[in-house]
């Protein structure tokens, strides 16, 4: 967590210091910036521990509505509501996708921790979900097939 | 026409609930051209959602996130008249941003 | 506002109208001719595919007129003559059934988009089942799973596949199936190679 | 990690489906129902309406005096009663058709200029599917009524009917070959028999559509062209009479049924 956080604070300096200089952004639009090694990373397994997030307790607190058999990995909506009290935030990964992880969404104050979101799967996967609550993360997942339809090759 | 950006909102009570449309290729760096050369990656990296100037939520998305993406959100403590502002951030350092009041 | 949009009216509107609709038509020779003269002055050629194409033969004619049911007479007469046109080769039906399993898979060719020269696909599993290993076929056609299997794959089953798949139109005149070869869509070592993933024992169809 | 994992899903040899046919067609039916609930179609009507705005052309004019039936710029139901016969082209018009005439003739933009890109890509749709997206868009809720009592409405209806039917090109298909049959499929698409009223209205009350499978927004004309593609026909002329005939025997055949589109389809 320390290292990954200190690799990001310095990541995000470097990147707000050449956006400030470029004129791009007001000095309040800053935060924290794209993870980019928990992005990076191309094992389910590489992207947990980057996100410190190796071990999570499963829940039934977190409700993912996807389809079962998506007929296009171009397109597949991924509904995710949490309810544990305090949800800070919730992580989607694609576990067979190139890259699992594909998007994490803080909740500040006033958020509802619910998000629809369309992603992109390359093969059938489990759709991984981690919430954020009270220090800890929580997990679900919800199997998405892919197939394919359509002709003249 | 700059890429265009749609924010739909209804009030339930004191919730909105938000739908935002982004005109944006979300090209993830494998897909190739006609010609047969790789597209460049390009997509977008940070969404925030902000109430009354406020910060609500703040989504970081990989290229994973389908092109031309579509994101609910739900805002608690919202009431008629309030102002949502939500823009984007992507990996071209390209922004964009768009408001709405709710009703 | 000529016309207002008042639901009811319009949907009654249609109605009154009477189109026969839901019904195919029959179609008459003075239809064809007329068809013909519009897809003529509508159409144009686009890469590969050319306006003689929209040129239709005895087959094709037969077919129109007759709703897909001609004649008894008419179709065999027709038949033979497609057969009698298909030009078998002295031997070696069997080619590569890799190959025609590739084949098989392909769903390009013929279509202004594509290369002049370039090879196409048989568009099988556009229509047929036929290897249990894919799962995404068509049902336009019958299944051909286990093909060789139940139909054996001596010289005269060899026969029959090249030559229905060369020209279908001769063992039936109004099939659904196009001319793979007649028409130019696959070549003489091509449709071996489908013979073969038909027939062959080792093939995935006949598991 | 292979490239082929990522997008062009479309491609990957077939991931077979282990549920039952049933469960698997209930399952395709509620990934449907979700793509269209989150569909970015709205984003297209919004440039199609600037479009529609646009001052264009040799006379400088935008499409807004541009009469689609209902009068000039009244586009509330525009959608659902085309096509129909126009006195004025003395021609009976398409959505896409009737946009091309107002073009040259009220903006005084070439038939050249004017159709140069008729159908877009993912990156950027063309005009005409901007335009078809706001119009269309318009029509939400008003049923599908397009014209059936004149004359050349009714032969346009009978050439279309017609020509659905005609078996010719490199294949000896007709559009029947394949939308012929009941509960036919090409690979794993399900193929509607066009020619019935049952089949043809939830197609009619969706196009022109958003196709998530390669990104792109369709209207009939493309839906057409490409019919014509894969049967290993020359091209239509767009925007021609048997072009539109066939969008006239569609549209007719599914009659009646509330437009609820732009659709969002796999």
């Amino acid at each position: 967590m320390q290292i990954g956080r200190r690799k990001n604070l310095k990541r995000a300096g470097a990147t707000v210091a050449a956006a400030l200089a470029a004129g791009l952004v007001r000095p309040r639009d800053v935060r924290a910036a794209w993870n980019k090694d928990a992005f990076g990373q191309k094992t389910l397994a590489d992207a947990l521990k980057s996100l410190n997030a190796a071990t999570a307790a499963d829940s039934k607190d977190i409700l993912i509505d996807a389809p079962q058999i998506a007929e296009n990995g171009a397109v597949v909506p991924v509904e995710i509501t949490s309810n544990l009290p305090a949800t800070k935030s919730i992580v989607v990964l694609i576990e067979k996708n190139p890259f699992p992880l594909a998007a994490k969404f803080d909740f500040l104050e006033g958020a509802v921790p619910f998000v629809k979101v369309n992603v992109k799967v390359g093969e059938s996967s489990n759709v991984r979900v981690l919430a954020e609550a009270g220090g800890k993360y929580y997990v679900a997942l919800k199997e998405v097939k892919v197939t394919i339809g359509g002709c003249g090759g | 026409m700059a890429d265009p950006m749609k924010i739909r909102a209804g009030l339930k009570g004191d919730v909105a609930d938000v739908r935002v449309l982004m005109n944006h290729p979300m090209e993830t760096g494998q897909r190739k051209d006609s010609s047969g050369n790789l597209i460049p990656v390009h997509f977008i990296q940070e969404i925030t959602v902000k109430l009354n100037g406020k910060s609500v939520i703040e989504a970081q998305v990989s290229q994973a996130v389908s092109r031309n993406p579509v994101f609910s959100f739900r805002v608690k403590g919202a009431k008629a008249g309030d102002r949502l502002e939500i823009s984007w951030l992507d990996n071209k350092g390209d922004r964009n941003s768009t408001e709405t009041a709710l009703a | 506002m000529r016309r207002l949009a008042i639901p009811g009216a319009v949907v009654l509107l249609a109605a009154c109208a009477s189109l026969p609709v839901g019904e195919p038509p029959a179609l008459s020779e003075q239809d064809l001719i007329e068809i013909h003269a519009v897809l003529k002055r509508d159409f144009h050629t686009r890469g590969i595919a050319t306006m003689a194409r929209l040129e239709p033969d005895a087959v094709q004619r037969a077919c129109n007129l007759h709703h897909d049911h001609p004649p008894a007479e008419l179709a065999k007469t027709l038949e033979a003559a497609q057969l009698k046109a298909i030009p078998f080769p002295a031997a070696g039906l069997m080619g590569d059934w890799r190959n025609g399993q590739k084949l098989a898979q392909s769903g390009i060719g013929m279509q202004w988009s594509d290369k002049p020269g370039s090879a196409s696909g048989g568009s099988c599993y556009n229509c047929h089942e036929l290897s249990p290993q894919e799962q995404s076929f068509g049902t336009l056609g019958p299944s051909l799973r286990g093909f060789g299997k139940t139909r054996g794959s001596g010289a005269e089953m060899q026969r029959y596949v090249f030559g229905k798949i060369y020209n279908a139109k001769a063992y039936n005149l109004c099939s659904q199936m196009p001319r793979m070869g007649h028409s130019g869509t696959l070549t003489e070592q091509q449709i071996k190679d489908l013979v073969a993933y038909l027939l062959e024992p080792g093939s995935p169809v006949n598991q | 990690m292979s490239f082929a994992r990522w997008i062009p899903a479309g491609l990957l040899a077939g991931a077979c489906l282990a549920a039952t046919a049933q469960d698997a067609r209930k399952e395709i039916e509620k990934y449907q129902q979700m793509i269209a609930d989150s569909s970015p179609v709205e984003l297209f009507e919004l440039e199609g309406e600037a479009l529609w705005k646009k001052r264009q052309g040799a006379k400088n004019v935008s499409l807004e005096g541009c009469d689609l039936g209902l009068g000039a710029g009244a586009l509330k139901g525009a959608y659902a009663q085309l096509p129909r016969y126009f006195s004025d082209a003395d021609r009976v018009m398409d959505l896409e058709t009737r946009l091309l005439h107002c073009m040259t003739t009220l903006q005084g933009r070439s038939r050249e200029e004017a159709t140069k890109r008729v159908f877009g890509n993912e990156d950027r749709l063309s005009e005409m599917e901007y335009l078809s997206a706001y119009i269309a868009a318009q029509s939400r809720g008003v049923p599908m009524a397009p014209g059936t009592s004149h004359p050349r409405e009714k032969a346009a209806f009978e050439l279309g009917r017609k020509t659905y039917f005609y078996r010719g090109g490199a294949w000896d298909f007709s559009c029947a070959s394949c939308h012929g049959e009941a509960g036919k499929r090409i690979r794993m698409q399900e193929l509607p028999q066009l020619f019935k009223p049952e089949y043809a209205r939830p197609v009619v009350a969706t196009w022109p559509a958003y196709r998530v499978s390669n990104s792109q927004f369709k209207t009939m004309q493309w839906r057409i062209n490409n019919c014509f593609q894969q049967m290993r026909y020359p091209e239509p002329g767009y925007a021609s009479d048997i072009t539109v005939a066939l969008a006239m025997f569609l549209t007719a055949t599914g009659a009646g049924e509330p437009y609820r589109g732009p659709g969002t389809k796999r």
